[in-house]
């Protein structure tokens, strides 16, 4: 019974996991290459590894949002009033995830008090709205910095809207919103699902007259901002150069295409 | 017109052709929240001995979407090969499964029915049939398609190496595409979903991939899954396109909500053809489907989600594509709740896929918040590699860094292969014979630091 | 469009469904034999047949007990007092079919309620308990008869004590009721799992000194009573053989072989 | 001694093995039930990694239950070898996993370090595993028994046949047995539960199943499932016993509930090796085991029941059976909520088996209260066939009319063979192609009504 510490007879001579020679290329990626391999599988550790992952963004999809605090930010940036805050119709988490219906609707209360906004009578040119959509960490960490360089690329013409904070919202929600809000044109600014590598990804969705019935080939999308992806910066300027284009094209979506890339366009 | 079955005494109704399919169908969520689903597993077994009873031909008699609303409808009936369907003309439903599983529905003949099958009879006979029914019937069916190889042959499995990157780094591109191709994945297709919108990065991707593909002369073929009008745009401006990539759905109403029509896809697959690209056939399409995105829309006409998505199968095949994936469990708990949902919707995705004769393959995957897990996946694909499915998708370690779910790995294919001695398409593993990269019998070789393929960066 | 009701041009030889010819041999049994195949698997119509079976089953699970129905036609059969209600610590159907651990345990309640009941000093012979268990439906066919044929062959000197209808009950609650009751026997009369083909199976666990921690090899079963399986009366008379036996032996469960059927061993 | 891991810098504790075991476990509601699952998917992952870096020998260190309290315990470590463990001394669990999955663990290799493998290290690695791994690596194991045919082999996959009555009728028996055979099913056992425990059922069911095998000459054995002691007197009575057979599990405090001790399974075997019944080989004991019943009997230690499910194999082994199997969603949600639970619980139950060298099979079943239904056992048993399972259970159309619940029908069986090439016990096949109930590729033929077998209640 305690042989099992004397020397192995066969000890052995390959090592368990296969790695492969192209690790050094991690650096250019943050995707899981060259992990190796055991046999054909992925090594235990990379099982692992996968699991911490799942759970993590399993639980950011959760995570509450501190409101409080987001507001606060918020309102240092637009140096105005604090923003305004709504709620979808989806009465909490769990339905949020499996009645989208409900997420792309006000609550009749945020309607009313949307309605009830002191607005200008000619609307505004832009209303920003700041989503939860599935990464509440998204929002927290990256909305402020975002609408910050907005605002730093604000055309002198361009009249802004009260920023509005939006609760168990899907993208669509916006299109109520911006509405409401008089908006020529509304982005959303969304939390994007949580993957294993990364649960802070914001995407804006930008929409040419909102309201209810919009489709999704009505809009652009602006994605993958999170440090690994699109800089706040980099997103201001595409929104800007999109959001100049919407206006003079009078649409957003599938005839509106992104060539704020091509040589002498943006700026 | 109205449909009824008598359970237990009880008579239950059904206003019509597409509420029976709806109540018919297996529990989902999706199907829930547009609110056609059946109310309780007795009304279920009703509906689904009610549609037993029904004979084929009401399919082409009671349109559940109207033509004159609906272009889908209208190519589907347009398109119906009535000699083709005259072998099961005269069955049920419920015959028809039984026809299925029988000895004469052998590979000939169901290759034959095939224009005579319309989307909606295949989905009607998929809610009868079990997980093991839709898995054997399937893997009768053989569908084969030829762009720069060869894909569908019987006892290959082919994969899309899928390398996204969260800011479109076409060096970050190129080491997932390196990984892809040491793992002996890439015969698909190597498409990549691009973050940005922007032609500028489309146009770089397109170049870089095309770049790759040449130098190494890998028989392989790349996309990059922009808009349509996009890749179009690419095309006339003379840029590298292999296959046009478009997600579609099985509803006019859904293809608009996703920018598309008909016409356009005319005019991109004439486009691409026009390309001459191709070194082995023609097929120069890419789609993708989903259980879900019609509801999504709000262009589902009430019909349930798997009847949605077999349409949209209904819209592929008519463009001849080299592939075709359901990206199963991808959008969310919505649609397909949790890893049962997702393995039953996969199964009759490919189920009625291959029994119209699509090419079609399967991205196994779940989201963060869906009720799924790795296990799952295994379990999918396992089940998918014993229906013969033809290609699957294969990210780094399974985890989509850029669209945040997790598909299949590099890994995964080998298991598959180990366990079901599966090849790859022809050309394309003789390839990575020659690169030293698989044996003859098509496994992994060792690979060192000097291999050639690892200087794809400069 | 309309050519389809043109004729087939290969008209259709075999049939889809291949007969087995030994289909008579179902009057042998309730077992689904004889079933026919479409190719290798089961015909539409076996599957369909199933599926019922299977929502049917399913909800068996969960159909309400009409306590008081019961109560009365077993105080009618006992000619005594109504028998006595108990409820496990189980508190809903979900909780019972998750914690089987409360379904052998009695409430607080049901417990101060047995030792509360007024018992003969020295206990009784044989206490009956009517456990809801899995099938309601069992309960509530096949538990009078069973009790009219086991009290019509109740032995002169066997007192019986009380019944006691369980709700969301286990077999081993007979275990803490019994030694509340004082009783040397006590006579589970459970309902079983449903099945496809039969879902009012009644079993009957017989123990000999009940009290908690009994494990089920110190226990004899009779299974099956239902229509199409244990008749009440052959019930009966196995019970009575094997209380017989425990008496003698002072023990149930493996150590007391079922002989009843050997000849000259019963009555 | 207790164990820990850093994760997200918070440190996790688990106070023993067992506690680190359980906590390894995927979710599954038995656990919970027991309180031993972990706390969250977080507690999990931790418990996982501690796992993986804790060395095998430790399970020789410390045993899970102590062997002064339980019989199982001292028989697992009098057993084991600590030569053929020294292959894997030097490995952690997690680096064991690795190995499994790797080239080193053919299967000769996998045969030849069974001796040194505990029930305990087997089921911790498998925590570790995905169920792609559970499936590649049993698939690699071979166990090879007979009694009078043989199974096992490679290629192959047998079939017990069950055709219980709810009153024990002979004739009724009779009509299932005759089913079975017709669809080519019963090589693993013609094995009946009575309904009654009485010992005249006991003999009348024995020479019933004796004389049909002696009558048709199956190359087959019968057995009648009462308890182990009805079966010692069947023999010392003088009764045709082939198979003895036992509920058994993995616990001494299990098995009193069971009223057996390992002494009785000893004195069973002996018993039956005295008969010498076998013609080609002397393997007579069955078993049927299946997780949750030391935690049903409280007879569990806090152990997870998975952990417990592994340690009844190590008592099964002992007994060198023709067969065993777990009954794997057979007793209810409260040990195995859903489908998904059954799956994994299958896969797992497979895979320990086999690697102890087990020639196990798998009653693949749920229970009407469950969360599960047909699909699941399609998939199900899809997986274990890709696993190269030793043996399932068939029943008359899958339904089990005096246990009230699920099994596999003789057709799954036939969806089996069609889909893997799974051929029979060779003898039994022969015997069914004498028969002319199968063609030379083992594929049902069709029959008359005059067919012989039809005679059986004659
Ligand atoms: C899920 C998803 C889909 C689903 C949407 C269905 C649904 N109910 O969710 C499906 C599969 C149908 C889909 C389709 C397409 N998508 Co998409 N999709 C995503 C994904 C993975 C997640 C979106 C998300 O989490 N939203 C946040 C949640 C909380 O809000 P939501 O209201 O539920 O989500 C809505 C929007 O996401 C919208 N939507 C989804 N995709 C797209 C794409 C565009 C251009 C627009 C305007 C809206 C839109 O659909 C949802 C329902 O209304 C993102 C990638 C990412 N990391 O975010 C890509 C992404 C947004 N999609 C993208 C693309 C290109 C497409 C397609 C145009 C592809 C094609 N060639 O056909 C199509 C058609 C889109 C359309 N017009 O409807 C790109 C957009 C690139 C860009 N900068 O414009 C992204 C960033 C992925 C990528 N890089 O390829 N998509
Ligand atoms: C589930 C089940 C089991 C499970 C029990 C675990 C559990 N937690 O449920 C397992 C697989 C462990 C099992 C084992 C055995 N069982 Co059993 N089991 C059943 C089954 C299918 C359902 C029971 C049920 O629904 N009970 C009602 C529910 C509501 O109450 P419960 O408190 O949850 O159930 C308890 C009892 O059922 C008890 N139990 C289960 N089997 C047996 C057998 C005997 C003899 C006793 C006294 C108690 C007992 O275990 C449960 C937990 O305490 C019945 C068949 C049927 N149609 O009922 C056979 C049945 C009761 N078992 C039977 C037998 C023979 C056995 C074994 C002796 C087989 C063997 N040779 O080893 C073993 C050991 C039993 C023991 N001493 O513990 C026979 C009894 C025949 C008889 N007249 O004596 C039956 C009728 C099936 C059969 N015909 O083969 N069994």
């Amino acid at each position: 019974m305690d042989e099992f510490t004397s020397p192995a007879p066969s000890p052995p001579s390959q090592p368990t996991v296969i790695r492969d020679p192209w690790i050094g290329l991690r650096s250019l990626t943050p995707s899981r290459i060259a992990l190796g391999r055991a046999g054909h599988a992925l090594p235990t550790r990379e099982v692992l590894a996968a699991d911490e992952a799942h759970a993590r963004a399993r639980s950011a999809v959760h995570a509450p949002l501190d409101l409080d605090d987001l507001s606060t930010r918020l309102a240092a940036i637009t140096k105005g009033e604090p923003p305004v805050r709504v709620c979808s119709a989806a009465p909490d988490r769990q339905r949020y995830l499996l009645r989208p219906d409900l997420g792309r609707r006000l609550s009749a209360e945020s309607r009313a008090e949307l309605t009830a906004l002191p607005l200008e009578p000619e609307g505004c040119d832009l209303a920003i709205v700041v989503a939860d959509g599935l990464s509440t960490t998204a929002v927290a960490r990256h909305a402020a910095p975002v609408i910050e360089a907005i605002l730093a690329g604000l055309p002198a013409a361009c009249r802004l809207g009260p920023v509005v904070i939006a609760s168990q919202a899907r993208v669509a929600l916006g299109d109520e919103i911006g509405q409401l809000l008089k908006a020529r044109l509304v982005a959303v600014l969304i939390g994007e699902r949580p993957g294993l590598s990364c649960q802070e990804s914001l995407g804006i969705y930008l929409t040419w007259e909102p309201r209810p019935g919009r489709t999704d080939a009505e809009r652009n999308c602006l994605s993958n901002i999170h440090p690994g992806g699109l800089s706040p910066a980099a997103a201001a300027t595409r929104l800007w150069w999109l959001a100049g284009e919407a206006r003079r094209l009078c649409t957003t979506g599938v005839a509106l295409k992104d060539r704020s890339g091509e040589p002498g366009r943006l700026g | 017109m109205g449909y009824q079955h008598t359970l237990d005494s009880r008579v239950w109704h059904f206003d019509d052709l597409k509420t029976l399919l709806a109540k018919a169908s297996p529990y989902r969520s999706g199907d829930v929240l547009a609110g056609v689903a059946a109310e309780s597993p007795v009304e279920r077994t009703a509906a689904r001995m009610a549609l037993a009873e029904l004979p084929l031909v009401r399919f082409l008699e009671e349109p559940m979407i109207p033509g004159e609303d609906d272009e889908v409808t209208r190519l589907i009936l347009e398109s119906h090969d009535a000699r083709a369907f005259a072998a099961v003309a005269h069955l049920t439903v419920g015959d028809f499964r039984d026809w299925l599983l029988g000895e004469a529905a052998d590979e000939a003949t169901l290759t034959a029915i095939r224009p005579g099958l319309t989307p909606e009879m295949v989905a009607a006979v998929s809610k009868l049939m079990r997980n093991q029914d839709l898995i054997s019937v399937a893997r009768r069916c053989r569908v084969v398609t030829r762009f720069r190889n060869t894909i569908g042959l019987p006892g290959t499995l082919a994969m899309r190496l899928q390398p996204n990157h969260p800011a479109d780094d076409p060096r970050g591109i190129l080491a997932g595409v390196l990984d892809g191709l040491m793992y002996g994945c890439g015969d698909a297709v190597i498409g990549v979903n691009p973050v940005s919108d922007d032609m500028t990065t489309l146009a770089v991707l397109l170049e870089s991939l095309d770049a790759v593909i040449q130098r190494f002369e890998i028989p392989t073929q790349a996309c990059v899954l922009a808009h349509v009008t996009s890749q179009i745009e690419a095309i006339n401006a003379g840029l590298p396109v292999d296959l046009v990539f478009q997600s579609i759905g099985g509803t006019e109403a859904t293809n608009r909500s996703f920018g598309i029509t008909l016409a356009m896809l005319r005019e991109a697959r004439e486009a691409a053809l026009a390309t001459s690209r191709g070194t082995l056939g023609s097929n120069v399409m890419y789609f993708e489907t989903g259980q879900g995105s019609s509801l999504s829309a709000n262009a589902h006409h009430g019909l349930d989600q798997q009847t949605c998505e077999a349409r949209a199968y209904g819209v592929a095949r008519a463009f001849e594509p080299l592939i075709c994936n359901t990206v199963v469990g991808f959008i969310g708990p919505e649609y397909l709740h949790d890893g049962k949902q997702i393995i039953r919707a996969g199964l009759e995705d490919h189920f009625c896929g291959k029994i119209l004769g699509l090419p079609i393959g399967c991205d196994a995957c779940y989201t963060n918040h869906a009720e799924a897990d790795a296990d799952d996946m295994d379990t999918l694909m396992t089940l998918l590699a014993t229906a013969g499915v033809t290609f699957l998708i294969g990210v780094p370690g399974a985890d989509d860094v850029m669209l945040g779910y997790q598909s299949l790995s590099f890994h995964d294919a080998l298991y598959l292969r180990e366990v079901f001695g599966l090849r790859r398409a022809p050309e394309f593993e003789a390839w990575l014979e020659r690169m030293d990269l698989v044996d003859s019998r098509g496994r992994l070789l060792p690979v060192t630091s000097r291999h050639p393929l690892l200087a794809i960066q400069t």
